[in-house]
């Protein structure tokens, strides 16, 4: 008998055909079919997964292998699902928040051309199918066709209004960066694979797999692996693409670049958390990693005048809070915030495309102010989805932000610290977003105040889902010590990543902590409010220009790496090209050119002279034959 | 110097001086009778050699059919000396250098083999005769045979359609 | 008779066909002096299959009778690629009214 | 209509595959040409057996003359005019006195001759003659090496003189009765 | 077979066997130019030539003498040494072939079996084919090195009637070597000696009417003889190959047309009447001395070939000339399948003879 959770290949099959279907029938379909089956597949995808997570929540586990995808030289590499605690919660996430945001969409998108609205559903469901590939797969391999899928829906996605350079480039920035950690991802496979013949996760973390590996393999493959995730999830150094890929549609930048596929390197990494576990070192780089990006990207939030480029930023700044997380052990922290992200994240970002909407597409908040009045909705989800990210109790956020501080707390008391800055930052920066564009007076032209309006049910149904979740989202992860059993998700996730043992803080502690944190947010946000409750419009001076301007670090990447590849690109092309490779095939090809002109000759097409070659020839080969060789 | 030693020189002597005659000589004509003359004293060595069957076949082959198509075909063009197209003189020069260097080469690689011991069983042993070529060519090599006729066949229908005017 | 009597004498005439192809324009002639060149190699085959008949007779009675069967064989193939060839020098001389077969350069083309 | 009573219908009925293959015909026809061999042979050894001529045969002219040996033609130039293959041409001359016993009448033919080539032995020029001068008579045109030697002169015409050799002339004039 | 074993003996009985066929394919042919006159002219109801000679017996040596006294023309445009050579060549492939046929029964002569054949080589059959199939060259070289585009093409038709003819000849054969199951000929007379009706039911004659016919048939193409006469049409090709010839080139080339037609009668005799053998009486039981036996069926030998000369004769002044493509028609599409119908059916009865 079969386990029931073999059929779990329908998941990823529903957004497949949606993709094919859309996708192939673009030209054909009208905008609200394409949106139905764009948004169906979805839904249906999200059944499955509530069932799925079902079956697992009742223990039913199960890895679905169904057929050889390599099976090559003693390589064997299935085809397989691995449908446990970790993959059924991303499953949730993943097609709940999306399927939310393809509702959104219908409506977000309603003016594009049927032709190019097909084609921005079909890109969404391929992203969801590789996103689904990417959580389902039951080893790195498959694991990494999501990777790669999901990058390639970025690139799509981001560069979808393809007619604009700019947007270009970014998708270009993304696809490059992406790729430069990726390179170190598959580096990574291909070092496991020669190390221990297998990818497959069960198999890689039993004994059996780790054995194989010595303590300087699973430092360079964490490493490598940590790089793969620095670059999908957007940390030092290969964070710029993600503010950047706020080019595409703001659904997009919702799903992709807030709640998915960014996490997809958080997942990486709590998906191989026995290997980190192993290599002390990785895990300190990581934790120092992910705080630097969250300080980072913190504190270049703060400065930022574009709405989306904001949340861009402090979706960074998040998941550098998850990385720190990650690195410091609590795996269950990350995933959870990891989920409590998607649900504010995505409200934040749908509430700003609703915004934007209103705006008719101005994204500047300085040109904003005053719509809590019109755009009542949109501002009360917003506002939830800021105290959600601010770490407010008991909104979502705090839990999921507090079991990262603690863990932070526990591994070095500096992580915390800092960690704890940045998160005042968080909260500074998005009450700052919040107060900027909803109150004060509006300062953008006349037209678009008249035009101001709120959003169809389409939009404020999923946002209003959305900060239903955000708020009672973190209520799966109650710390213990304000309710026994509230920890329900290391609970659930415990058989994936084993509960660590170290000896705890005490309550008590926790409780100082969680205050301390609570009240200095609360102070940064009142602090928010004084500032930016009536913003008016002045240029930015000295370290605010540098925050303004992103630490310069584009600038920076621009100088030290772009240029000199750049420089090197050209002298390789004028000196390298043109002078040795090209006068090499070119004298080859003016080589043979001359040869075969010369050799022409012999060719006159004269049996005769052909015959007398021929013998010639074969006097040759006996001469060589009967004489030469000895 | 027996009579077989007097025949096998003097057939050579003969073969060679109309192999020679064929090539060089200027008239077509000329060149296909020379051409027989050699056949006939191939056929000569092959009787020298007890191979009556393949001397006869030679004959009514070679001499009989094959060179009598070759004038008919000569004699249908109305080839003669005039006719005769003149080849580039350092051409002709590089092929007669060419073959006796090929000739030269081979003898020089020839004079020295082991072979030289083994005999050419003249005028006795019967595998030449009929009786014994149709036992082996009807058993043995029954399917090449069968091959080769219908191959035959096949150039027979190939040559009336080429020969046939559209 | 030695065997390599008839190796030199079959070499001579092979080599003589040869030179006829290289020097000949005619493209009868060409052909004629490969039936020459075939010629000789059955003659060297009938001198070989008697020199295995000597050496094996012996043991097996019908030794070398495949070396004249090949040379029957040859003298088959023969007749049918002058039945042909001669029918393509026809259509040839129709076409262009010459033999020569320097006038066939198509292949340069 | 018959046209003569030797008529025979043509068989056409299609031939059967025996007859197709011509050998009955063939058959038939070696048994026609072997009856013939064993036929009675027409040949005449002709210089010692000679076929005898009808009454009415006609052969090479001869130029007549009178019981005296003198010539007959006197040159009017009819038997040409008759001819219808225009094989006759002759020249007339004056009778000079002294030549009485030569020609009969006072004009006669000086030249006179015949294409024997032309020939097509009719006998016109007989029935044309009003001086019974020339007759056709049963002897053939013979042989000769060359064409010149067909044109027959007077001197090969003229017909032996009586007087003087009266049997060579019986030989010409054959059983020909003479008027 | 030894090829090369010579006595003296031998040589001098070869020697003089070989004169004496030669002379006598001569004499036969000498006198058959006289017999195809008498017997044209018995058939046109003629009596033929008759001043040399009681019957104009010595007709023939008139007409040779007559062909050695005439002058000698060789055209100034024809190739010289082939004009020569043809003639010769016809001639000699015309007698070559009477070298395998046994011409009676092996005389006794000083304790010596000394058969009545130049050589009685096991590839009787296959020489005479080579022989004949050679016999071609005559009429190609005389006929091309003429010069003379009436010479040509009679000689083009000539080769192309031959070489087609052969064919059906050789297919036509191989249904009688079935029966034989030898290409020797004197094993081929042997076959047929012995027999019922003092060997005549075993006649291939009796056995092979179809294949016989056939082979009479090509008999008549390969000598040229009317209705096959196309080489030599006179009303269509000025008298044929040997139209410049003149004097006793051109006699050779008659000469060998009649030994050819001579050569052939033996050859259809030893093949399918029997050779030497007497029809309806058993020449074994005679009891008489074998010379005299080997001269009598000699002569019965030389009956029959006249018998074949005569039915040449006789078909010549019967049968009309054919058409070239009615030629070629009745060669490949007519005699050929034919032959190979009656080789089918000869094999199938010897198959199941033998079973």
């Amino acid at each position: 008998m079969q386990n029931a959770l073999h059929i779990a290949w329908l998941i990823p099959l529903f957004p497949l055909l949606g993709f094919l279907v859309n996708g192939l029938g673009r030209k054909y379909l009208s905008k609200p079919v394409i949106g139905v089956i764009g948004s169906g597949v979805i839904l249906a995808s999200f059944v499955m997964s509530i069932w799925v997570f079902m079956q697992v929540k009742n223990g039913n586990t199960h890895i679905a292998e169904y057929f050889n995808f390599i099976n090559a030289a003693g390589l064997k590499i299935p085809f397989a699902f691995q449908l446990d605690q970790l993959s059924s919660l991303f499953l949730l996430i993943i097609t709940g928040v999306g399927f939310l945001i393809h509702v959104y969409s219908v409506s977000y998108m309603h003016e594009e051309k049927a032709e190019h609205f097909g084609r921005y559903f079909s890109y969404l469901n391929l992203f969801v199918f590789s996103m689904l590939l990417l959580v389902m797969g039951a080893n790195y391999v498959i694991l990494f066709i999501g990777w790669e899928g999901v990058g390639l829906c970025s690139y799509l996605l981001i560069g979808y209004w393809f007619k604009n350079d700019e947007y270009n480039k970014a998708a270009n920035k993304a696809f490059i960066m992406n790729r430069i950690g990726d390179l170190a991802f598959l580096i990574a496979i291909f070092w496991l694979i020669a190390k221990t013949g297998t990818v497959s996760f069960d198999v890689l973390f039993s004994m059996n797999g780790i054995t194989k590996l010595s303590q300087a393999d699973i430092t360079i493959i964490t490493l490598l692996l940590l790089a793969g995730a620095t670059g999908k999830s957007a940390q030092i150094p290969l964070f710029t693409w993600l503010p950047d890929a706020m080019a595409g549609p703001t659904p997009v930048s919702a799903l992709i670049h807030a709640a998915t596929m960014v996490t997809a390197g958080i997942y990486m990494i709590a998906r191989s958390n026995i290997l980190y576990s192993l290599s002390p070192f990785t895990m300190h780089v990581v934790a120092i990693i992910g705080l630097a990006t969250a300080l980072l990207a913190a504190t270049i939030a703060l400065k930022q005048n574009d709405i989306k480029k904001v949340l861009a930023y402090s979706t960074v700044s998040q998941l550098g809070f998850m990385f720190l997380a990650l690195g410091t052990g609590a795996y269950v922290a990350a995933v959870f915030h990891v989920m409590t992200h998607a649900f504010f994240k995505a409200l934040l970002f749908l509430g700003s495309g609703s915004v934007i909407h209103a705006m008719g597409g101005e994204q500047d908040i300085r040109n904003m102010g005053g719509l809590s009045k019109k755009l009542r909705i949109t501002y009360i989800t917003f506002l939830i989805g800021c105290i959600a990210i601010a770490g407010i109790p008991p909104f979502s956020g705090f839990f999921s932000k507090d079991a990262i501080l603690l863990s932070a707390f526990e591994d070095n008391k500096i992580l915390y610290g800092v960690a704890l800055f940045t998160a005042l930052l968080t909260a500074f920066y998005m009450f700052r977003l919040l107060f900027i564009t909803f109150s004060g007076k509006f300062r953008g032209t006349e037209e678009q105040e008249h035009h101001l309006h709120e959003s169809p049910p389409a939009m404020t149904i999923p946002l209003v889902i959305l900060a239903l979740l955000s708020i009672i989202g973190g209520w799966i992860g109650i710390p213990e010590a304000l309710m026994n059993g509230g920890d329900k998700i290391t609970e659930f996730l415990s058989p994936v990543i084993p509960v660590a043992t170290g000896e705890a803080v005490s309550h008590s502690t926790e409780y100082g902590l969680m205050a301390l944190s609570t009240g200095l947010v609360l102070a940064a946000v009142l602090l928010a409010w004084l500032q930016f409750r009536n913003y008016q419009r002045r240029e930015a001076t000295g370290l605010g220009k540098v925050l303004e301007n992103k630490w310069y670090v584009d600038e920076l990447y621009e100088k030290v790496i772009v240029n000199p590849l750049r420089w090197m690109g050209g002298f390789l092309n004028s000196i390298i090209e043109r002078r040795l490779i090209d006068a090499i095939v070119n004298g080859v090809g003016r080589a043979v050119n001359y040869s075969s002109r010369q050799l022409r000759l012999l060719q006159s097409g004269q049996v005769g002279s052909y015959i007398l070659l021929m013998v010639l020839s074969i006097l040759l080969v006996f001469v060589f034959q009967f004489f030469l060789r000895k | 110097m027996n009579v077989t030693q007097i025949l096998f020189w003097f057939l050579s002597v003969l073969a060679l001086f109309s192999a020679l005659m064929v090539v060089t000589s200027k008239n077509p004509v000329h060149s296909v009778l020379w051409l027989i003359v050699t056949f006939f004293a191939i056929s000569g060595h092959y009787i020298l050699l007890n191979a009556q069957f393949l001397a006869i076949v030679n004959v009514i082959v070679y001499a009989g059919a094959i060179m009598v198509l070759f004038l008919f075909v000569i004699m249908l063009m109305n080839l003669n000396k005039s006719t005769e197209p003149k080849k580039n003189k350092w051409l002709t020069l590089a092929g007669g250098v060419a073959g006796g260097c090929l000739l030269l080469v081979l003898v020089a690689a020839l004079k020295n083999s082991e072979i030289k011991q083994q005999v050419a069983q003249v005028k006795e042993g019967d595998i030449g005769l009929i009786k014994n070529l149709g036992n082996e060519l009807f058993s043995t090599y029954v399917v090449p045979f069968e091959i080769s006729s219908i191959l035959f066949l096949s150039a027979m229908v190939g040559a009336v359609v080429i020969g046939k005017k559209e | 008779m030695p065997v390599n009597y008839y190796i030199f004498l079959c070499l001579a005439l092979f080599c003589i066909g040869i030179v006829g192809v290289l020097t000949r324009r005619n493209a009868i002639i060409i052909f004629m002096c490969i039936e020459l060149m075939l010629n000789a190699v059955n003659l060297l085959l009938v001198a070989f299959s008697k020199m295995h008949h000597a050496a094996n007779a012996a043991a097996n009675a019908t030794a070398g009778t495949d070396g004249q069967l090949f040379v029957f064989f040859i003298m088959v193939v023969a007749a049918a690629e002058v039945s042909v060839g001669l029918a393509i020098i026809v259509m040839m001389y129709r076409n262009i009214h010459s033999v020569d077969v320097n006038f066939l350069n198509r292949l340069k083309h | 209509m018959q046209l003569t009573q030797r008529a025979k219908q043509v068989d056409r009925r299609p031939m059967n595959g025996w007859e197709k293959s011509y050998l009955p015909a063939i058959l038939k026809g070696m048994g026609i040409t072997i009856s013939h061999f064993f036929k009675k042979k027409a040949t005449i050894q002709y210089p010692e057996q000679k076929r005898t001529f009808s009454k009415v045969f006609r052969g090479v002219q001869i130029l007549n003359r009178d019981e005296e040996g003198r010539e007959r033609c006197t040159a009017c130039g009819l038997c040409a005019v008759a001819c219808p293959a225009e094989a006759i041409t002759m020249e007339a001359a004056e009778r000079q006195p002294g030549e009485e016993h030569l020609y009969r009448e006072e004009k006669y033919a000086a030249k006179y001759e015949i294409n024997m080539l032309r020939c097509i032995f009719c006998g016109y020029c007989e029935e044309a003659c009003p001086k019974d001068a020339i007759y056709l008579s049963q002897t053939f045109a013979q042989a000769n090496y060359d064409r010149k030697g067909f044109i027959y002169k007077k001197e090969d015409l003229l017909i032996p003189n009586p007087k003087e050799d009266p049997e060579a002339y019986r030989r010409a004039v054959g059983e020909r009765p003479v008027k | 077979m030894h090829l090369l074993i010579i006595d003296s003996f031998y040589i001098w009985e070869k020697l003089i066997l070989v004169v004496f066929i030669v002379t006598l394919c001569m004499l036969v042919a000498m006198y058959a130019t006289y017999g195809e006159r008498k017997v044209a002219a018995f058939l046109q109801d003629r009596i033929g030539p008759n001043r040399a000679g009681p019957f104009g017996i010595f007709q023939p040596l008139a007409d040779g003498g007559k062909l050695f006294f005439k002058e000698e023309i060789i055209p100034l445009a024809s190739s010289r040494t082939l004009f020569v050579i043809g003639p010769m060549l016809a001639m000699t492939t015309a007698l070559l072939t009477s070298a395998v046929i046994p011409w009676g029964p092996a005389l006794h002569i000083k304790n010596r079996n000394v058969p009545f054949q130049i050589a009685d080589i096991n590839i009787g059959i296959l020489y005479i084919f080579g022989v004949v199939s050679l016999g071609v060259y005559g009429i190609m070289i005389g006929g091309w090195a003429s010069n003379n585009k009436f010479s040509l093409l009679a000689a083009i038709r000539g080769a192309s009637q031959m070489i087609s003819y052969e064919l059906a000849m050789g297919l036509a054969l191989i249904a009688l070597l079935m029966l034989t199951g030898s290409l020797q000929m004197s094993d081929i007379v042997d076959h047929q000696v012995h027999g019922r009706w003092g060997g005549f039911l075993s006649w291939h004659i009796v056995r092979q009417p179809l294949g016989f016919l056939i082979f009479f048939i090509c008999a008549l193409a390969e000598c040229n003889r009317t209705p096959f006469d196309l080489a030599e049409a006179e009303n269509e090709l000025n008298f044929g190959y040997h139209q410049e010839y003149s004097s006793m080139k051109l006699g050779f080339y008659l000469f060998a047309e009649y030994i050819n037609m001579f050569i052939s009668g033996v050859v259809m005799s030893t093949l399918f009447l029997g050779g030497y053998d007497i029809p309806f009486v058993n020449e074994a039981s005679w009891h008489i001395d074998p010379n005299w036996l080997a001269v009598i069926g000699f002569c019965v030998l030389l009956a029959k070939a006249f018998f074949f000369v005569f039915v040449f004769m006789w078909i010549r002044w019967t049968v009309p000339r054919f058409r070239y493509d009615q030629l070629m028609n009745l060669g490949w599409k007519k005699l050929i399948p034919l032959a190979l119908l009656n080789m089918i059916v000869t094999a199938v009865v010897v198959l199941w003879m033998r079973k």
